[in-house]
C-alpha cells in the first residue's frame, strides 16, 4: 500500500462569527508526528477534527495523497483510526461486537476472531470482552477506543487527549501505540500535557 | 437601488389608481375603460392585487431556495442573510395572497376556502414557510442554521412538481385554467385581457416584483449591519 | 461525484415526468350523480344549471333549488340549505357538493366557476354561456 | 457502492434496535393508543371508505413521526454521530439509515394494518393488490422524505416536536395521494383506476430518494 500523506494550507475555522484559528499550515508525510496544542478553546479539538475530515473548514483545505495521488478524505477513510473522548462506542454492544461492527463499516475486511482477541489482551479488556459497553468504566472505554482505533492498522492515528481517563497502566498502553504509529505512518495528537506534547516532530500552538 | 425605489412608487401608485378608477362598462369602446366580466364584475379589479401578489410570493421562494443552494456551494454567510430575508418577504407576500385570494373566493365562488389545488398549495407554501423559521429558531450555531435550513427549503422546492401535477388530480379546481374547465384558459396565461387591462395588470406585476426586490435589498441591509455590529461586540 | 450528481437528476427528473403524464392523461374527480346515488357518499359534482327549467328560493325552509345538468347529461334536482349563491346565473359551471337524498341531490355548498376571458364584451360572454 | 459497508451498517441498526427495542416498541405502542383513540371516536357512527382510509394515514403519520427520527437522534445521543462520520462516506449512511427506515415503517403500515382491518368492520380490503401497492410504495416514500429529515432534526434543539412541522409540508402530495388510493382499495376499484395515484407515488419516491441521497452530504458533513 502506498504511503500516506497530509498537508493543511492556511486553514481558518470560523464558529459563530468567531474566528477561532486561521493561516494554519503543515505537512506530514511518512513517518511524522504532529502534537497540537494550546489553551482549552483554542480549537484542538476542531483542527484535528478538520484533519480527519470530520469538519470542513471555513477557509483553507486538507489534502492527501498517497504515493503521487491526490485523494479525497472519502477515499482513505479505512486507513485513518481516530481516539478522542467524543467519539463513542455503541452501549449495546460487547467490546468484541463494537470491533466486528465498527470494522465492518469502515472496511469490507474484518479482523479475526484471534486478531481481535490479542488485541483486547493488548490494551487490557480481554477479561471482560464479552460484557456490555454500557457497564463499562470510563477508562475501559478509552481501552476500547484505542483498539477499536488500531485493529486496521491505520497509517494515519489521530490521538486527542489520549491518555484521559487512563491510569499508569493504560497511558504504557498509549506510548506503545504512538512509538508504534511512528514506525508505521502518521501520527496526530492533540494534548496539553508536557509529556506528551515531545512525542510531536512538529508542534503547532493555538 | 434608487432607481428601483422610483419604480415601485411609480408603478403601484399606478396601477392602484388605474385599477380602483377605471369605469367598468359592458361594451367598452375608450381605452379608457374596462369590460364587465360577467360573474366577476367590479370584483375583477383584484386581478391587479392577487395575482401580482402570489406571484411575487412565488418569486420569494425561488429566490431563498437560490440563496441557500448558493451558501451550500460557498459557505459564504452573506448568502444565508439573503436566502432568510427573501422567505421572510416571501412570508409576507404569501400572507397577502391568501387573504387577497380568500375574501375574492368568498365572493365569487361562494366560501372563504374550498380546497382547490391553488389553494391547498399556497396553505403548504405558508407551512413551508413556518417550518423553515421553526427549524432556524432552533438551531443555535449560525453555519448549521444556515446548511440545514437550505437543505430543508431545496427538499421543500423538489415537492413543487407535485403541487402542481399530482395535485389536479385529487381536488376540484376553481381557478380559471384548472383542469376540467370547460375553457381551460386562463386570463393570465392566456394573456385573455383587454388592452389597458392588461397594461395596467403588467404595471402591477412589474410593481410588486420590484417592491420585493427594494424590500430584500433593505432587509439585506439591516441584515448586513446587524452582522458587523455583532462582530464589533464581540 | 458528478456521476452521482447527473444520476440524481436524472431521476428526479424521471420521477417527476411519471407524475406528468399522469395529470395530462386523468382529469380532476369530481362525481356525477350516477356514483352519488350509487355510492350514497359526499361527493362534488361539476355540471350545468339547466336554465329553462325551474329554479327558485324557498323563502320558508331557506333552501334554493336548481336544475344542474352533470356531464354525463343526467339532470338531478339540486337542493341547497341557503341562499341563491352569488353570481350563479354568469356561472361557466357550477360545482354542487353534497350527497343524493332520494331522487334530489342535497347540497352543503354550491359553488360557481367564472369565465376566465377578461376582453370580450359582456354580449358576447353571454352568448357563449 | 460500498454494498458491504452499508450491510454492515444496517445490520448494526438491526441488532441495535431488536436488543434495546428503543424505537420499535414506542411505535407499537402509539399505533395501538391511536387506533384505539379513532375507534372511540368513530364506534357509533358508519365511517364511509373515504373517512376510514384518511384515519388509517393520520395514525401512520402520526406514529411514523413519533419514532422515525430515533434513527439519527439515537445516534446523536449515544454520541456515536461522529464515528459513523469519521468511519465512512455519508452515501453508505444515507443509504444504511434509509434501509433502516423502509423496515421499520413497512412494519408500523403492516401492524396498524391489521389492527384497522381488526378492529374495523368498515375496513374491508375489496382491492388486495391496489391495497398492498399503496401502502408498500406509501411506506417507502414516507421513510424516503423522513430520513434526511431526521438527520436534520438530529442537529436541532427542540427534536419531537419539530419533526411533524418539518415533515407534513413535504408528505402532503404522498399524504393527499395515499389516502386517495387506500379509499379506492376500500371501495373495490381495479389496479388499473388505481395506476395513476401508484404511478405519482412512483414518481413521488423517485424524486425524494433521489433528492436527499444528494443533499445529504450537506446535512452529514459539518
Amino acid at each position: 500500500m502506498m504511503t500516506l500523506a497530509v498537508q493543511a494550507k492556511n486553514l481558518q475555522k470560523d464558529f459563530n462569527r468567531r474566528t477561532i484559528f486561521k493561516g494554519i499550515s503543515f505537512e506530514l508525510g511518512e513517518q511524522r508526528s504532529l502534537v497540537v496544542t494550546g489553551k482549552n478553546g483554542s480549537g484542538k479539538s476542531t483542527l484535528v477534527k478538520i484533519v480527519a475530515g470530520l469538519l470542513s473548514a471555513t477557509k483553507g483545505s486538507v489534502e492527501y495523497r498517497t504515493g503521487n495521488t491526490n485523494v479525497s478524505i472519502d477515499d482513505i477513510r479505512d486507513r485513518i483510526g481516530f481516539v478522542s473522548p467524543y467519539l463513542n462506542l455503541y452501549d449495546e454492544f460487547d467490546a468484541v461486537e463494537n470491533i466486528k461492527v465498527l470494522s465492518s463499516i469502515r472496511s469490507s475486511s474484518v479482523p479475526t476472531d484471534s486478531a481481535i482477541q490479542t488485541m483486547l489482551e493488548r490494551v487490557g479488556i480481554a477479561a471482560r470482552a464479552r460484557n456490555l459497553v454500557r457497564t463499562y468504566s470510563s477508562g475501559m472505554k478509552q481501552r476500547l477506543k484505542y483498539a477499536v482505533a488500531a485493529i486496521h492498522k491505520p497509517d494515519l492515528l489521530i490521538l486527542d487527549e489520549p491518555t484521559a481517563n487512563l491510569d499508569e497502566e493504560g497511558a504504557a498502553v498509549v506510548r506503545s501505540f504512538v512509538r508504534e504509529q511512528e514506525e508505521r505512518g502518521i501520527l496526530v495528537v492533540a494534548t496539553n500535557d508536557p509529556a506528551e506534547i515531545r512525542w510531536g516532530k512538529i508542534i503547532v500552538r493555538l | 437601488m434608487k432607481i428601483v425605489r422610483a419604480g415601485v412608487i411609480i408603478l403601484i401608485t399606478v396601477a392602484i389608481v388605474l385599477g380602483v378608477s377605471i369605469p367598468m362598462v359592458p361594451k367598452p369602446q375608450s381605452f379608457f375603460e374596462y369590460p364587465i366580466i360577467p360573474g366577476l364584475e367590479e370584483k375583477a379589479r383584484n386581478i391587479f392585487f392577487h395575482v401580482p401578489v402570489a406571484w411575487t410570493t412565488v418569486v420569494a421562494f425561488l429566490v431563498s431556495l437560490w440563496y441557500g443552494y448558493r451558501y451550500l456551494r460557498t459557505r459564504d454567510i452573506q448568502y444565508d442573510l439573503k436566502s432568510s430575508a427573501s422567505a421572510e418577504l416571501g412570508f409576507v407576500f404569501c400572507f397577502l395572497a391568501t387573504i387577497t385570494g380568500a375574501l375574492w373566493a368568498k365572493f365569487n365562488w361562494g366560501s372563504f376556502w374550498n380546497w382547490d389545488p391553488r389553494e391547498t398549495s399556497i396553505f403548504v407554501l405558508l407551512l413551508i414557510y413556518g417550518a423553515y423559521f421553526a427549524l432556524r429558531s432552533a438551531i443555535d450555531v449560525e453555519e448549521t442554521r444556515a446548511r440545514l435550513s437550505a437543505v430543508y427549503s431545496i427538499l421543500a422546492g423538489l415537492t413543487v412538481p407535485f403541487f402542481i401535477f399530482a395535485l389536479p388530480r385529487l381536488v376540484g379546481g376553481l381557478h380559471p385554467g384548472s383542469a376540467g374547465d370547460a375553457s381551460g384558459q386562463t386570463p393570465v396565461a392566456q394573456l385573455h385581457m383587454r388592452g389597458l387591462m392588461l397594461l395596467n395588470f403588467f404595471l402591477s406585476m412589474i410593481g410588486f416584483n420590484l417592491l420585493f426586490v427594494w424590500l430584500l435589498n433593505l432587509r439585506v441591509r439591516i441584515a448586513r449591519l446587524e452582522y458587523h455590529h455583532s462582530l464589533q461586540s464581540m | 461525484m458528478n456521476v452521482k450528481i447527473i444520476v440524481g437528476a436524472i431521476v428526479i427528473v424521471a420521477g417527476i415526468v411519471l407524475s406528468a403524464v399522469n395529470f395530462v392523461q386523468s382529469n380532476v374527480e369530481y362525481g356525477d350523480f350516477a356514483t352519488a346515488a350509487q355510492t350514497g357518499k359526499k361527493i362534488q359534482v361539476k355540471g350545468e344549471w339547466v336554465r329553462d327549467m325551474e329554479s327558485r328560493f324557498d323563502a320558508e325552509k331557506a333552501q334554493f333549488s336548481f336544475y344542474l345538468k352533470d356531464d354525463n347529461n343526467k339532470v338531478v334536482r339540486v337542493v341547497l340549505e341557503g341562499a341563491r349563491p352569488n353570481n350563479f346565473e354568469l356561472a361557466t359551471s357550477v360545482v354542487a357538493k353534497g350527497r343524493m337524498a332520494g331522487a334530489e341531490f342535497h347540497a352543503t355548498e354550491v359553488l360557481t366557476k367564472c369565465p376566465s376571458k377578461y376582453e370580450g364584451n359582456a354580449e358576447a360572454v353571454k352568448k357563449t354561456l | 457502492m460500498k454494498f458491504q459497508s452499508t450491510y454492515a451498517l444496517v445490520m448494526k441498526d438491526v441488532r441495535s434496535e431488536l436488543r434495546t427495542r428503543y424505537a420499535l416498541n414506542a411505535l407499537l405502542m402509539f399505533v395501538v393508543t391511536s387506533v384505539t383513540t379513532v375507534l372511540f371516536a368513530l364506534r357509533s357512527d358508519n365511517p364511509s371508505a373515504q373517512l376510514l382510509a384518511g384515519m388509517f394515514w393520520v395514525v401512520v403519520f402520526f406514529t411514523a413521526m413519533s419514532g422515525l427520527s430515533r434513527i439519527f437522534v439515537s445516534e446523536e445521543e449515544r454520541g456515536t454521530t461522529l464515528t459513523l462520520r469519521l468511519l465512512t462516506i455519508p452515501s453508505v449512511v444515507f443509504v444504511g439509515k434509509l434501509v433502516v427506515n423502509c423496515l421499520l415503517t413497512l412494519t408500523l403500515t403492516a401492524a396498524v394494518s391489521v389492527l384497522y382491518v381488526w378492529a374495523f368492520p368498515g375496513f374491508a380490503i375489496v382491492s388486495w393488490d391496489v391495497f398492498i401497492a399503496t401502502v408498500f410504495l406509501g411506506s417507502l416514500g414516507f421513510a424516503s422524505a423522513s430520513t434526511i429529515l431526521a438527520a436534520i432534526i438530529a442537529k436541532a434543539n427542540v427534536r419531537g416536536s419539530l419533526y411533524p412541522v418539518l415533515a407534513f409540508p413535504v408528505l402532503v402530495p404522498l399524504l393527499m395521494t395515499v389516502m386517495n388510493a387506500t379509499a379506492r382499495a376500500l371501495e373495490g376499484e381495479t389496479i388499473a383506476l388505481a395506476f395513476g395515484d401508484l404511478q405519482v407515488l412512483v414518481g413521488y419516491l423517485l424524486v425524494m430518494t433521489a433528492g436527499s441521497f444528494l443533499l445529504f452530504d450537506y446535512v452529514w458533513v459539518e
